[in-house]
């Protein structure tokens, strides 16, 4: 049994449900055991540490801190969303490379009565620990309908190959260890020039031009090398490729129709899991067609309405107040 | 410490400003003449520059006249002029152990940034040496005669000169080789810049006269092995690989070649490029003519059929019973020419080199443009037949980067200018060079540059981000597509070309760790060989003996490695010529009544020169094996080894005048 | 018959040993009493301090020293025996180096009387703490005063001898009186001032008959955990850290002949400036590990440097050990 | 602590690499702090504990042993031994209680000035941080003299 | 040193006088060990950089100016705003130069001296952080909502049908995620908001 410490990151429960639908669904077969960082927080994604730095790390190092505590015979925290698993990493790494960082975060988080000190944890993504804690043989044991003919087009995007402080990938600009995942569970892999190539990131919400130009050259790149499918291993990139392929389309009078999902997505299906309860279903760019060719249906679900009258077809929540009053507002989990 | 004093003579040098302008040097002097009367000091003097020749008679004069019995110098490093003043101090009949050196250059005005601290620490070093030399014995250098047969390891040029300079002032050479054939990179060169000669003319005399010299005995496909002893007297053994082609009966005709069925890539001498026969010489030229035959790849010996190179040698020269030879040779002097290796342009991957065909590395290139390579010196796509109509040249591949090499490699933006010729000439394609800064220092080094410029050669400064064959548009497929900021436009460019070169840097051979522990030198943090001095001796090492010469100590370009080799040979001839030479007196020896054989030193010497006389129960050290590392004296329990020039008094009284007043 | 050369044998800080060592020497004890007249010998002549100082000075010939300089008492009486005798010997390892009491030099005075009077070990419902000066209805009582440090006596007075072992082996001392009898009789030389007497030049291991090899350590064990101990192998070369290779011959290689590893009673060879670092640059040698790990794996069968290195010496040593610099720091 | 405590700090040097290093830096001009005074020994090998203890007793608040890089040692594995009785001798040190940061232990090669000059800049700042080495108080009257000379030497 | 750093020196063709600090101050204030002083100009960085042809400058020539002391021009740039934080430009850089945590430093610089020219990106990193000091996570339909009212009204028609299929596939929440021990949180920040990173 391969135990880990688990900070799941905010899209697992939103944008990237297929993500975690799926990483539970294949949990079983490898006995992948994940204990959740209790009352883990937002690693503040890019954005926090464009603000403040010191507020920026200590909001990252609540959680490392949290997670020390918590070591319940492992010491290895494992990310699945790339951001957080940078943003985890960069807290530990430069905490004990810059010691005047280190001292000021924990300056701060003694205000919550909390202290991490740098180098106690491992944090690992998922990828490399069912690489290299796992092992592809095993991946490869528990294939029963093997991903035959299907064209698979990997993508890593940025934040998991890059800067990548502790070593663990094979490659900053082709890393292997995706197409080796791949290919375990019997799929064609292509060799996709771009498998590190930037989705856009937040550019589509600040800069969306930019942002488009980025993904219209992935999915053009995908497509030019005949791929059915690109899988992926961050949120962020499945999100900007899946949701905003419509609008890319829309912004340069193209037709791209290339399906991107969560690689845990095609491991479950590999393992013989249903579709369905592998996530399937939740793309906006279905990925229907791809999945028919190695003989599978997935049930649709229900599919996005055109926008009824009004272009402001989008329920409104209201603009946030200044203060909340505890728990009002707030959704239980 | 009741003894009587010896007469204690203190000179401290200005050095012009470069000690005066940091350290009160006066009152240096003055301090020691009065804190250190007590301590023997009967005279202390400074002056401008210690080290000229009235500086030195200054000493001499004192020695003769005043009856000095020590000497203690403040000056720069002993490793600079210790020998200078331990020399003049012998003139003046004063036994030149009796004189220290102390650095108060390199270790103190150099370094620190406070007068008055300066001085201070002047002062604490000149009573440290003055304590110790109290306790200096007089010693007598030992005298080891001078082997006069040399051994070059490495037949690239660097080495191919040393030998042939040495050979020709008639001492004998052993001239060792790994690969079949003498002539290293040099050999694999179509032409050599700036001046466009043809690699092979130039050098393949010097290969035939190496070959054929009588005072050279070429040992190629050959390793050395193993090394002991010490300057004047080394044991090498010699790893002679077996050939399975019988030297002596082989006239080099090459039916067997032309008759072996099978071919196998040619990763070394063709980079890759090309191929080539089981049984071969590596080139038409090759020294010595003499084929080898590839065991591995053999299918006589994967098989037990064939030896179809047997049935055609007309003088029955193959023998595929032949094996590893060992040989031990005795010589006095080594000089290590072992070259370099070439980057592995593999590991920018964001060139796309093993993944993109059309990127090729500087040494596919030279093989690609030489006529007698495997395109017939057509420069041609990966296809073996497209001529590409733009090609990018890429410099600083692997070095000036902190993620691969830091250091320059020297001649990269010469071979790059060189290819940008080539190609224009070869194929009139348009040419790109992407450099960070052009250097091309040496003689008619930059009117080539001119030169190239004039043939209408593009330049873009900056450093290649990426070469990538993922396109952002129409316009770019197919191409390879060079991503790169003009930095003098300040905007980023995608330059679509048909052919990308690489142009690698060096790197220090892959085992020239390990090379150099045989041999007992040591490699810098970034792996070259390190030189006695990087300026004033280039070519000699910390371990007397042990000489370099070209790519060894670091990327060179062909007149330089040619240089170093001529001035290692000039080295040694001057050793051999002074038949014996002095060693350092600084031995370990044992004090037999006192020890009562322990053994726990027994096992610490690396040099074997200690011994146990199981008769006497003692142990016993040979003074001509010991090497005065010191290691044995510090471990002796029962204080029964002692050690010269670094005695334990010397060290004890050193501690405390370095502490003096503290 | 002309009056006997006066002789004096003294007891500072030490456990008595010494004393007994002399009458080990057996019969030769009546050539002392044909030779020398005791005329201060605590242990078996009775007479008083003020006898001593009632002596010319220099009017005794030989005083033999035993014990260390750990009070006031001690100090005095080696200044007063130093200025009555002509030749001062430091007596057994007390004198010459400090021994088992120059341990005591790894803590200050006030945490030794702790140990003694109020932990768990001593029987002291009372609560007794002795004072050097006490105030009773018979009026004012003193004792002498505990220095800060346990001192050799070379530390104290000057020494014309040091005659070292924990105790001195009776056939060493019975060669010394040989030799001063023979000095008296104008058949011998005196060595020279400051010699170590009664002992060899050498180390433990050249009267050792235990066979030696070119040793390589993988383990430091305690001797009881290596079993059987190889009766004719170099003890140290099984793995025990035995102390002879550095320690001051002389005895006969009396423990490692039995079966127990040399505990360095001897003190340090002629010339040596510190007897434990020796024994820490000897076994370090001899440690057959490159990393650093494995070569701490392996020094962790050295549980107590010190104790092991400097059981006799300490007090003698270079460091000699005063109050850990770190706890000072902290007041 | 007062402010102004300039520790004092004995460096042993190897003649092949370390001794060089401080050459180089020299040469270089690389500017570094002026507390450490080096001997030189042809190797870390010769380093005798004696040399530490000694160097402790006499003043020293802290000892610098500079060796040539494990694989690298000019006499082939020397400093090995250093490093052998350098763990050995911490150990000791911390028993007889002298902090066992008061020795350090460098490899430096010949090209390595800078990250000599960088260790003995880490190093003086450590030292600083301990504070003088504080000696026990000889006076057996109880007076508190200061710094004893420690040197008094049995034959 | 001192003094040359308080001499300004009136630069050829610049305008003001150059500022010799700004280079030391950017550095200082980036996490981690920026190596900003090793730029050695050769354009790596915005050679690698896939957004470089929306930059006003390039990472290389905001270091050039950085280096010139032209604090204004820098701070106005786009540049760090229209970096993704791809790494690209971080792993190639032959000097180590930390590239994207500079540019967060730049930006945050640009946000304290109310210098960017684009209100749009600061004011998204903001919401988001907003919404994180109160939720302790983040809430993209609430972040989504308000922060295209604000800057974006135009693009909504546009985006209506990406977001009813993230809803309708519950891929967004309607609601916000709060931590437990929220008052810890802010307690963190709110010390974390007073401390400063210097040398």
């Amino acid at each position: 049994m391969n135990k880990y410490l688990f900070y799941p990151g905010c899209s697992m429960e939103g944008s990237a449900r297929a993500y975690y639908e799926s990483l539970k669904a294949i949990q079983p077969p490898l006995a992948l055991e994940l204990e959740e960082i209790e009352d883990w927080n937002c690693c503040g994604a890019t954005e926090y540490l464009s603000i403040n730095l010191i507020p920026a790390y200590s909001l990252i190092a609540r959680n490392l801190a949290l997670a020390a505590q918590q070591k319940n015979g492992t010491d290895t925290v494992m990310a699945p969303c790339s951001a957080c698993y940078l943003n985890l990493e960069k807290a530990d790494y430069y905490m004990a490379e810059r010691p005047a960082l280190g001292e000021k975060v924990n300056e701060a988080l003694a205000a919550g009565g909390l202290h991490y000190d740098p180098g106690t944890l491992q944090i690992r993504h998922l990828v490399d620990v069912i690489i290299n804690d796992i092992g592809l043989e095993t991946v490869k044991s528990k294939v029963v309908r093997p991903l035959t003919g299907l064209r698979v087009a990997p993508y890593l995007g940025c934040m998991v190959p890059r800067p990548d402080f502790a070593k663990r990938w094979s490659d900053h600009e082709h890393p292997s260890e995706l197409d080796d995942l791949m290919k375990a569970l019997g799929a064609e892999v292509i060799d996709f020039p771009m498998k590190t190539s930037c989705c856009g990131g937040h550019m589509t919400q600040i800069g969306p031009e930019t942002a488009y130009e980025l993904i219209r050259r992935l999915v053009a790149a995908a497509e030019e090398h005949q791929a059915d499918i690109m899988v992926t291993m961050c949120p962020m990139c499945q999100m900007n490729l899946d949701a905003y392929q419509g609008e890319t389309n829309r912004h340069f009078g193209t037709n791209y129709h290339m399906p991107i999902v969560f690689f845990t997505q095609l491991m479950a299906v590999a393992f013989g899991i249903d579709p369905k309860q592998a996530g399937f279903g939740l793309e906006l760019v279905s990925a229907k067609e791809a999945l028919a060719r190695i003989g599978l249906n997935v049930p649709e679900e229900a599919k996005p309405a055109a926008p009824r009258r009004k272009p402001e077809g989008l329920p409104m929540p209201k603009p946030l107040p200044k203060k909340y009053a505890s728990g009002q507002a707030v959704a239980e989990e | 410490m009741s003894e009587k004093k010896p007469k204690i003579g203190v000179y401290v040098c200005h050095c012009g400003s470069n000690i005066a302008g940091m350290v009160d040097v006066e009152a240096v002097r003055d301090w020691a003449q009065a804190a250190l009367g007590q301590d023997g000091v009967v005279v202390s003097r400074d002056y401008k520059f210690m080290c000229s020749s009235l500086g030195q008679e200054l000493i001499e004069k004192d020695i003769q006249e005043l009856g000095l019995e020590r000497v203690v110098v403040a000056a720069c490093s002993p490793h600079l002029h210790e020998k200078t003043f331990r020399t003049a101090s012998e003139r003046a009949g004063l036994n030149p152990y009796l004189t220290e050196l102390v650095s108060i250059r390199e270790q103190v005005s150099w370094v620190h940034t406070d007068k008055q601290v300066a001085t201070e620490k002047s002062k604490a070093l000149v009573s440290g040496a003055v304590h110790r030399v109290a306790y200096n014995t007089e010693l007598q250098p030992l005298k080891v005669p001078i082997n006069p047969n040399t051994l070059v390891v490495g037949g690239g040029i660097a080495g191919i000169q040393a030998a042939l300079e040495i050979a020709n002032a008639g001492f004998h050479v052993y001239l060792v080789e790994r690969e079949p054939s003498i002539g290293g990179h040099m050999a694999q060169f179509d032409k050599t810049f700036p001046t466009l000669d043809c690699s092979a003319c130039i050098l393949t005399p010097r290969m035939v006269e190496a070959g054929t010299h009588p005072n050279i005995t070429l040992l190629t496909w050959s390793e050395v092995i193993s090394v002991s002893g010490y300057v004047g007297n080394f044991n090498v053994t010699i790893k002679k690989k077996a050939r399975y082609v019988n030297e002596e009966l082989c006239t080099g005709c090459g039916i067997c070649v032309e008759k072996c069925p099978q071919k196998v890539i040619d990763d070394v001498y063709e980079a890759g490029l090309g191929y080539r026969k089981v049984i071969y010489t590596p080139f038409a030229q090759a020294v010595p003519k003499y084929p080898v035959l590839d065991r591995p790849n053999c299918t006589f010996f994967k098989n037990g059929k064939c030896k179809a190179c047997e049935k055609f040698c007309p003088t029955n020269a193959i023998d595929f019973t032949q094996e590893d030879q060992y040989l031990n040779v005795e010589v006095g002097n080594i000089i290590l020419a072992t070259g370099y290796d070439l980057f592995d342009a593999r590991r920018v991957t964001n060139y796309g080199y093993g993944r993109l065909p059309n990127v090729f590395t500087s040494l596919e290139f030279e093989r690609m443009s030489n006529a007698a390579g495997p395109t017939g010196g057509e420069i041609t796509l990966r296809d073996g037949k497209t001529k590409p109509e733009t090609v990018g040249i890429i410099h600083c591949v692997g070095s000036r980067d902190k993620n691969f090499n830091n250091y320059c490699s020297s001649i990269c933006c010469m071979q790059s200018l060189k290819f940008a010729h080539l190609v224009k000439e070869r194929t009139g394609a348009t040419v790109y060079e992407f450099y960070i800064d052009m250097r091309t220092p040496m003689k008619a080094y930059d009117e080539f540059y001119q030169r190239v410029l004039e043939e209408g050669t593009l330049f873009v400064r900056g450093k290649v981000a990426e070469v990538t064959n993922a396109t952002h548009g129409p316009h770019e497929k197919g191409k390879l597509i060079i991503q790169v900021e003009d930095t003098l436009v300040g905007k980023q460019r995608r330059i679509p070309v048909d052919m990308v070169i690489l142009s690698v840097g060096m790197e220090p051979r892959h085992d020239a760790k390990q090379v150099g522990q045989m041999f007992g030198i040591s490699c810098s943090s970034d792996g070259w060989y390190i030189e006695r001095h990087p300026k004033l001796d280039p070519v000699t090492t910390m371990t007397e003996g042990i000489l370099i010469a070209g790519c060894a100590s670091g990327p060179k370009d062909i007149p330089a490695s040619v240089a170093q080799g001529a001035a290692a040979a000039a080295r040694v001839l001057d050793k051999i010529l002074q038949k014996e030479v002095e060693l350092e007196p600084i031995r370990a020896t044992v004090d037999e009544s006192k020890c009562s054989g322990c053994r726990i030193c027994n096992n610490l010497c690396p040099f074997n020169a200690i011994s146990f006389l199981d008769d006497v129960g003692v142990t016993r050290i040979n003074p001509a094996l010991c090497q005065g590392c010191g290691t044995c004296v510090a471990a002796c329990p029962a204080g029964a080894i002692s050690g010269t020039g670094f005695s334990n008094e010397q060290i004890f009284a050193q501690i405390e005048g370095l502490l003096m007043g503290v | 018959m002309s009056e006997k050369p006066k002789f004096a044998m003294y007891w500072a800080a030490s456990c008595g040993g010494c004393e007994i060592s002399v009458l080990n020497i057996g019969e030769k004890i009546l050539d002392v009493d044909a030779h020398f007249e005791p005329v201060f010998w605590p242990v078996a002549v009775d007479s008083k301090y003020k006898d001593v100082e009632a002596m010319e000075d220099g009017s005794i010939l030989l005083t033999l020293w035993n014990g260390g300089i750990r009070n006031q008492e001690n100090e005095h009486i080696a200044h007063l025996l130093r200025r009555k005798s002509k030749i001062l010997v430091a007596f057994g390892s007390c004198a010459t180096e400090g021994c088992v009491p120059g341990l005591a030099n790894l803590y200050p005075v006030e945490e030794i009387f702790s140990t003694a009077y109020h932990t768990v070990s001593t029987d002291n419902p009372q609560g007794i703490h002795p004072q050097p000066v006490v105030q009773v209805p018979e009026g004012t009582l003193t004792i002498p005063a505990m220095n800060p440090v346990l001192k050799t006596l070379a530390q104290v007075v000057d020494v014309d001898y040091f005659m070292p072992g924990c105790p001195p082996e009776p056939h060493q001392i019975a060669a010394v009186i040989d030799l001063v009898i023979a000095v008296l009789e104008g058949k011998a030389q005196l060595p020279p001032k400051g010699a170590v007497i009664g002992a060899g030049n050498s180390t433990v291991c050249d009267e050792c008959p235990r066979a030696r090899n070119v040793k390589h350590i993988t383990a430091f064990k305690r001797i009881q955990d290596v079993a059987p101990l190889d009766p004719t192998l170099c003890i140290l070369e099984q793995g025990v850290p035995c102390n002879g290779p550095a320690t001051r011959s002389g005895c006969n290689a009396r423990c490692p002949r039995v079966g127990a590893q040399c505990i360095g009673c001897y003190g340090p060879a002629e010339g040596v400036l510190d007897y434990g670092a020796r024994l820490i640059t000897a076994f370090a040698s001899v440690v057959d590990a490159k990393e650093p790990e494995e070569i701490e794996a392996i020094l962790d069968g050295i549980p107590d440097p010190v104790g092991q290195f400097y059981r006799f010496n300490l007090a003698d040593s270079l460091l000699r050990a005063g109050v850990p610099a770190w706890k000072k720091n902290g007041h | 602590m007062t402010d102004s405590f300039e520790p004092v700090i004995v460096g042993f040097t190897c003649n092949w690499c370390s001794y060089r290093a401080a050459d180089a830096a020299g040469t270089a001009r690389m500017k570094y702090a002026p507390n450490v005074r080096l001997i030189r020994l042809m190797c870390s090998g010769r380093l005798d504990p004696t040399f530490v203890m000694k160097a402790l007793a006499s003043g020293a608040d802290g000892v610098l042993i500079t060796g040539c890089h494990p694989g690298d040692c000019h006499y082939i594995d020397q400093n090995y031994k250093a490093l052998r009785r350098f763990l050995l001798l911490r150990r000791t040190l911390k028993g007889l209680g002298v902090e066992p940061e008061r020795i350090k232990l460098v490899w430096a090669s010949a090209a390595e000035g800078l990250k000599l000059t960088n260790e003995i800049n880490a190093f003086v700042e450590e030292i600083r941080a301990l504070g003088p080495l504080h000696w026990p108080k000889w006076d057996s009257n109880g007076h508190t003299a200061e710094k004893q000379p420690i040197l008094e030497v049995t034959a | 040193m001192a003094a040359a750093e308080t001499v300004l020196t009136q630069g050829a063709g610049l305008k003001k006088p150059e500022d010799l600090t700004l280079l030391r101050e950017v550095a200082e204030a980036t996490a981690g060990v920026s190596h900003l002083e090793m730029c050695i100009q050769c354009g790596t960085c915005g050679g690698s950089c896939p957004s470089a042809a929306d930059m006003d400058h390039t990472p290389r020539a905001l270091f050039a100016m950085l280096r010139a002391g032209m604090r204004e021009e820098v701070l106005r740039s786009n540049t760090p705003w229209i970096c993704v934080s791809c790494y690209h430009c971080v792993v190639r850089c032959p000097q180590e130069v930390h590239i994207a945590d500079v540019m967060y430093t730049l930006k945050s610089m640009a946000i304290k001296a109310k210098k960017y020219t684009d209100s749009k990106p600061p004011d998204f990193s903001q919401t988001f952080v907003g919404m994180v000091e109160t939720f302790g996570r983040s809430f993209e339909l609430g972040l989504a909502t308000r922060f295209y009212l604000t800057h974006q009204p135009l693009r909504l028609p546009g985006m209506a049908g990406m977001g009813l299929g993230m809803l309708t596939k519950k891929r967004m929440n309607l609601a916000p995620t709060r931590i437990k021990n929220i008052e810890q949180l802010k307690a963190i920040l709110e010390k974390a908001k007073t401390l400063e990173l210097t040398a």
